[in-house]
């Protein structure tokens, strides 16, 4: 294998986020292949939490099940994972940890780390060495972190990083490192979440209204972190509903505004939805996924919500819905979303999951000039005295003019309205209004961005899967070519609308059609169902609030009787 | 000269002799009496009769929502700081369905206004008990008396440092239109709570009920006063003073937030320079 | 035809609603068969309203377009109305409206009524009169209505009953009445509202919580006037987050709970619809619809929320959805839907509209006595100090305490949890109670209500219709049965889950299948093919917010090129 | 007799040295020392670090969703008056996002308690300002400092007239304790605010902060005094009164409202001749 897995294992609080994140970013720095999944208890301190490093010369599409540096910062974690260390693995725990593994790194952390508080520091330099990472890098990066606590706070750090590096190369075990890959230098390191908020802020996001939640909180905080370079207001709800009715206000008035949650709290969204429907005001709602129902798992993950994403709301309107596979998608459609959602003046959704939003990734540093212009709204409506907000359009679309700039008059109403805005029982105004707004509906399904295959067009095993189980589905599609099978992958970056053109005679030119998504009934299985009458007749399902990987891929077609 | 003629008159969904007619004419004097033309106002509102306001005078509107007028009003002036910004909607809506968001705009005091059309009962769905609705009162919905303590929010605004918190009625419309204008003046998030006959369904607290009890605050009435504000807005019985209770100096929302924008949001242009930075500081 | 349609228009406020009622009723009580549909404005005073009675000697299943009594309350009903008049038919105005119509009695109103508060009693006279309504039994009417307020009044008020009556008599325009048909007397005279809790109170319903709402909050009426005679705590809340959350409180603590909402309040609901599921908590969610999105046309009727409410929560859980398509279905679903709450623990939906919560019909008693018994929650657990609420079991269902009751401590919780009720992150209890769970589906999907086929089994047309849509299906149909077609109805009043075997058949023996619905998407059609892949070809819609008649039925069907 | 053992010892998730440790000692202390076996009590809650609570100790428990703790207790509470009911969670799910319940609990006056373990901050996803967050204060959130006011729950429940109103130290597990007993004892709704320290993401309020300013109210102090008891509420600062702060004799929603039923609903049987009467009066 020519990659390497790093699992870091411990308590919540004891840091292991911070080592995984600085070994990660060090390996893209020196030029590596990343890939990232976190996996975390609903509590701040204690628990067992892991934070697994995937990195090598290529790029990595998945989590791996198999280890081969374990690094164990309690001994439940050495307990738990041993068992996945790979024959080549190594296991980096404390002196103290009672295991007669033959390749283990005893490191005495104590005396390595003279306080505590260097102890990140210290795991940080043993890991280092042990996966040949240049120190050089990580001494860049403390100087980083630390920089704003005064030099001599790095400066110990780095006395720290270098005395565990020395360590563990005195204990030397074999253990061989891939190169890194010189062409794929200078990547970004950037987790779903990151990603998604680089794209809206590609996009000229200027509004976000919040309210915490697991997974989706980082897109706040990644907003907020760069709100006063790019003028940003977010602001913290006091609860969803305020959050989403917080965003169409200010999308009415004029901003490029979006809202991110997850499943609860977007429940408490759903009115709101359907008011961004009435009103025909834009919104990019991003919705992470987590297991439900109600509270479920609240760190982990699933795709278990396209349905009432879907169908959120009540009453009849266009929506469209995105689910980005991977960082990459993440930065590109919410690029688009915000394009699409003002073109449309509907909701769009980027639907991802826990899994997505905390997985970082090597990825390429996005083309920023090369990125498509995003629709605004109408700042000097021609006729101001005569403008009506719903005026009858062959599209569907009126165009929107933002009040206070122009002496237009913008009115928008929750009620059916008439062309002027204004609250309306007539029965035929209705009619027009529903069909009004339908409209669009052809307009979002006529710009649809198509799935993608990769593999054969007349594969044995067509794999077909949505949002974030992409990279697993590629590398179980990887592996099952490497022992000559013919199988492909169809993977679909936007939920809906669907054109059936798009998939269909993929569908019928593959042998067996195997939907994987991360559920327990099939959600996406049953809408190209509804939408085409095509059954697709295999479903490998996970939803124990754990990312798919190749091996679960692979375990699930093998039940199945398809390989 | 903005003059009341350039608000227009609309045809009203309202029953003939409602309060809400007082309101509505009060707002309009207030807005012309600002100088403000309509393009420069945005009423935001609710659900319910009052909800209907902003359909009835000329102005930028955003309907939405029932209980759902603050956050978008709030929104809104965050996104435009040059619009004058009024959330006009019922007691059902603001304090009923919305008591979170009132809370939190209290919290907030964002540059806006808070008129509450407080008829003390659901008037649209015909009659049911509203937070307002004095307890022990019968309604369809309550037959042995709402079993509630009435929802007293100018005391509660008082309680919780409300920038701008005053009582006006729907019978006294020039008093409340004067109300109205040193609400949308006062800079932070001013509360204006109006007293609204409901001639179909609240037979208790009538217009001569209000009308026998509400009581000008006298020209020597300090609104800086806590204590004497926080009892002032006690007083809801025999007597029922209106005017301005409470007035409190305190930073906005938008000064208190340095990411506030200082123009309109929809005139904002994106600064390609930075996102590059912002991108580099992701490596 | 044999039947009457009297319209009564005039503005909100104007007491039509109260004419109405009373002329329904008498009829009634006189042994005829009634519905009622009603039009009104989202107003209290003005607007134009109607209140429209069809009433006949035989059973009466749609509003009819056609009007054979038009009793105008104002000029406005005369301009807008007489031109669906009948040959036979008459109108009843004030003798100020201005109209050459010659079937016209203009009634001298002001004369009649002393005051005005007189009015409806007046009109009252003249119409009962008109449909040869037995004056005795408005005049028992009359008495019960203001008996409270004295013997004055009620003698007051028939004396001005007899005036009107006797003042149309003068002015005699033939009007043939039908005759009651004896076999019919003794009806109840409900609205689907009514029906509805009758229903819940038949179940022993003793909890509700609600928040007002157009055209559910007759729910809560009719339970809180009984709620003192049959012990029913009802709560109006403060929002309709708070009415599920506290159905939910009340049932956990084993009361038998209802919440009654429309789309937009139930939007709201549906993270708390999520909880039931998590948690397992009965509960009976009724959604009255009315066109959306947002606030829409509030007074109006629609059926576009039923994927909204198919899939309302976040997470997946099991729930099952009634649709009872008149008063009768109103009353068994709802008692059905607390047996079946109880029984599955899980939430159950009875999903109305406008048009049927607010026609009343004739309707024959309820046997109570022959009503099945509704499950209830387990009092004394026999091993409490062992009891687990979740404990694992092949059915999906474990036996549900009640807190407080016996020493049994009872443990829920909205995050996924063991058997005892605790917070756990375990993947593999995950997998088990998510499984748990999803087995109570297959146990509701037993215990389907089938679709009722009427008509032929190989019929030209098969029309597929759910909920209120029932009656005109069937008076389109027994329309064109009389034509000599071969037509037939296939009404589904439980819409989840669906059991393919109950219906594959009907379709595939129809010539042609058309899905009569009151939406613009077709949502039961996309609901058939998602679960069997059949394309229902044909689609009849209705989305002005009017309720379907069996003309526009046909003229639908014309349109299709069926007929 | 019930003893605190009974109420047993489990393994919590919470930080070493938070301040919740302490509100829970006091919860079992005061439910013992009122002599309740834990069947017949109910602790609802939310979601969040303090919601957790009701896990860590035998009794019934209904963990609902995040800011909806009253409602369900309430209902609860109504369905079975026998049970004794309490509320427990965070200050960002009962002020936070429960805010509207929270003003709709304190005017129904169900005889059920309110326990806010109060630290100030949303522990649970890691350190985002909440309601009672002070103004000012930096978070990752809220990096410029929270630009709103903090949220007084005292000093409202006061002037809302709230029928118990209590301030807690979790420091203080003994005065907790006794407070929590009188809150129960209490008949209508009783508010408890617990101060309580977080050692994971409040740097500020600290238990030191806390400890160097709260003080117990003297003996002598008159809970039935509303003005003095406004101007405890809002002392919050260099000293922070603890103690029950108000007090006030109303009668309970289920004395107000004639249906609320005085025994277990789950053993009420339906009365058929009564049902009969009922279908009847449909004709
Ligand atoms: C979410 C939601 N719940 C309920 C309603 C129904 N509704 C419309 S108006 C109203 C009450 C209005 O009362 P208030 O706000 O006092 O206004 P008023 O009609 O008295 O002026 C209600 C409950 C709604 N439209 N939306
Ligand atoms: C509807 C909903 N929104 C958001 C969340 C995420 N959430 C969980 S706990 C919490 C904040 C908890 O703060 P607090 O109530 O103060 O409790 P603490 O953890 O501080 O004890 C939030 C926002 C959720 N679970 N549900
Ligand atoms: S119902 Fe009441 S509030 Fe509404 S318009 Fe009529 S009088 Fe006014
Ligand atoms: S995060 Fe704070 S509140 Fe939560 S357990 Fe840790 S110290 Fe306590
Ligand atoms: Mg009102
Ligand atoms: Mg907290």
């Amino acid at each position: 294998m020519s990659d390497v897995n790093i699992l870091i294992g411990g308590e919540a609080g004891q840091g292991l986020q911070t080592v995984g994140e600085m070994i990660a970013k060090a390996l893209v720095r020196s030029g590596y292949e990343v890939h990232v999944s976190q996996d975390y208890l609903s509590r701040v301190r204690g628990g067992h939490n892991t934070f697994a490093v995937r990195f090598g010369p290529e790029r990595l599409l998945a989590p791996r099940e198999s280890v081969d540096v374990l690094v164990a910062l309690d001994a439940e974690t050495v307990t738990r994972h041993t068992a996945r260390l790979t024959s080549r693995g190594v296991i980096v725990a404390d002196e103290s940890v009672d295991t007669d593994h033959p390749r283990i790194f005893k490191v005495p952390f104590k005396s390595l780390a003279p306080k505590p508080i260097f102890a990140n520091t210290a795991a940080l330099g043993v890991l280092a060495s042990v996966v040949c990472e240049d120190l050089s890098v990580l001494e860049e990066m403390l100087a980083e972190a630390f920089g704003g606590k005064g030099e001599a706070v790095v400066a110990e750090n780095v006395k720290v990083l270098r005395a565990a590096a020395a360590w563990k190369e005195a204990h030397e075990k074999l253990f061989e490192c891939p190169a890194p890959s010189p062409g794929h230098a200078g990547r970004l390191c950037v987790n779903g979440n990151e990603a998604l908020a680089l794209g809206a802020m590609a996009a000229g996001v200027n509004f976000c209204a919040f309210y915490p939640m697991t997974p989706s909180t980082g897109v706040a905080l990644n907003l907020i972190a760069h709100s006063r370079e790019l003028g940003i207001v977010v602001e913290q709800a006091e609860d969803e509903i305020a959050a989403l009715n917080m965003v169409l206000g200010a999308s009415y008035a004029g901003a490029r505004a979006l809202v991110a949650t997850s499943g609860g709290g977007f429940a408490l969204m759903t009115e709101a939805v359907s008011l961004a429907g009435m009103t025909e005001t834009p919104a990019v709602i991003v919705v992470g996924m987590r297991p439900g129902p109600a509270t479920g798992l609240p760190t982990r993950t699933e795709q278990g919500e396209l349905w009432m994403v879907l169908h959120a709301g009540h009453g009849e309107f266009p929506r469209a819905i995105f689910a980005p596979g991977d960082p990459e998608d993440c930065f590109h459609l919410t690029h688009a979303a915000f394009d699409l959602a003002e073109r449309w003046q509907s909701p769009v959704f980027v639907l991802t999951d826990q899994y997505l939003a905390d997985s970082t990734r090597s990825v390429q540093p996005f083309d920023l000039a090369a990125l498509p212009p995003v629709a605004g709204p109408l700042l000097d409506p021609d006729d101001p005295a005569g403008y009506k907000r719903y005026a009858i359009t062959d599209s569907g679309v009126s165009p929107r003019a933002v009040p206070g700039l122009s002496p237009a008059l913008v009115v928008v109403d929750s009620d059916e309205h008439d062309e002027e805005g204004h609250i309306t029982e007539d029965h035929a105004v209705r009619v027009a209004m529903v069909d009004k707004r339908n409209r669009k509906h052809l307009g979002l399904a006529a710009a649809v961005r198509p799935p993608v295959l990769t593999g054969p067009e007349d594969a044995g095993i067509l794999l077909v899967c949505w949002g974030s189980t992409k990279g697993p589905a590629l590398e179980a599609r990887a592996r099952l070519a490497e022992q000559g099978r013919s199988v492909s992958v169809l993977h679909f970056s936007q939920v809906w609308p669907l054109d059936p053109g798009q998939f269909l005679p993929h569908f019928s030119r593959a042998k067996s059609v195997v939907c994987v998504e991360g559920n327990s009934t099939g959600h996406f299985a049953g809408l190209i169902r509804r939408q085409t009458g095509f059954a697709i007749p295999h479903l490998v399902p996970r939803y124990d609030g754990l990312p798919f990987t190749a091996d679960y891929i692979l375990a699930g077609l093998a039940r199945a009787g398809l390989i | 000269m903005v003059s009341i003629e350039d608000y227009g008159t609309f045809e009203t969904a309202w029953c003939p002799g409602c309060g809400n007619f007082g309101i509505l004419n009060a707002v309009k004097k207030a807005l012309a009496g600002l100088d403000l033309a309509p393009h420069q106002v945005l009423l935001v509102s609710g659900i319910g009769q009052a909800a209907k306001a902003p359909h009835y005078l000329k102005c930028n509107c955003f309907n939405g929502l029932h209980g759902r007028s603050l956050p978008p009003a709030q929104a809104a002036k965050l996104a435009n700081p040059e619009l004058t910004v009024i959330a006009e909607s019922g007691d059902g809506c603001h304090y009923g369905e919305g008591g979170n968001h009132f809370l939190a705009a209290i919290r907030r005091n964002v540059d806006i206004t808070m008129l509450a059309h407080d008829n003390q009962i659901y008037g649209l769905t015909k009659g049911q008990a509203s937070p307002t609705t004095m307890q022990g009162m019968k309604t369809k919905t309550q037959p042995y008396g709402n079993p509630s303590e009435s929802f007293n929010p100018v005391a509660t605004a008082v309680a919780m440092g409300c920038s701008f918190v005053a009582r006006g009625f729907a019978g006294e419309i020039d008093h409340l239109a004067g109300i109205i204008q040193a609400a949308v003046r006062h800079k932070g998030f001013s509360l204006v709570d109006i007293l609204q006959p409901c001639v179909s369904f609240n037979k208790v607290n009538t217009f001569a009920w209000y009308k026998e009890r509400v009581k000008k605050l006298p020209k020597r009435y300090n609104p800086a006063d806590r204590d004497k504000a926080m009892a002032t807005a006690q007083t809801f019985g025999d007597e029922i003073p209106i005017g301005v209770i409470y007035r409190r100096d305190r930073p906005t929302f938008a000064e208190n937030l340095p990411t506030a924008p200082r123009a309109p949001l929809a005139r904002q242009t994106p600064d390609p320079e930075a996102l590059r930075r912002v991108m580099d500081s992701y490596r």
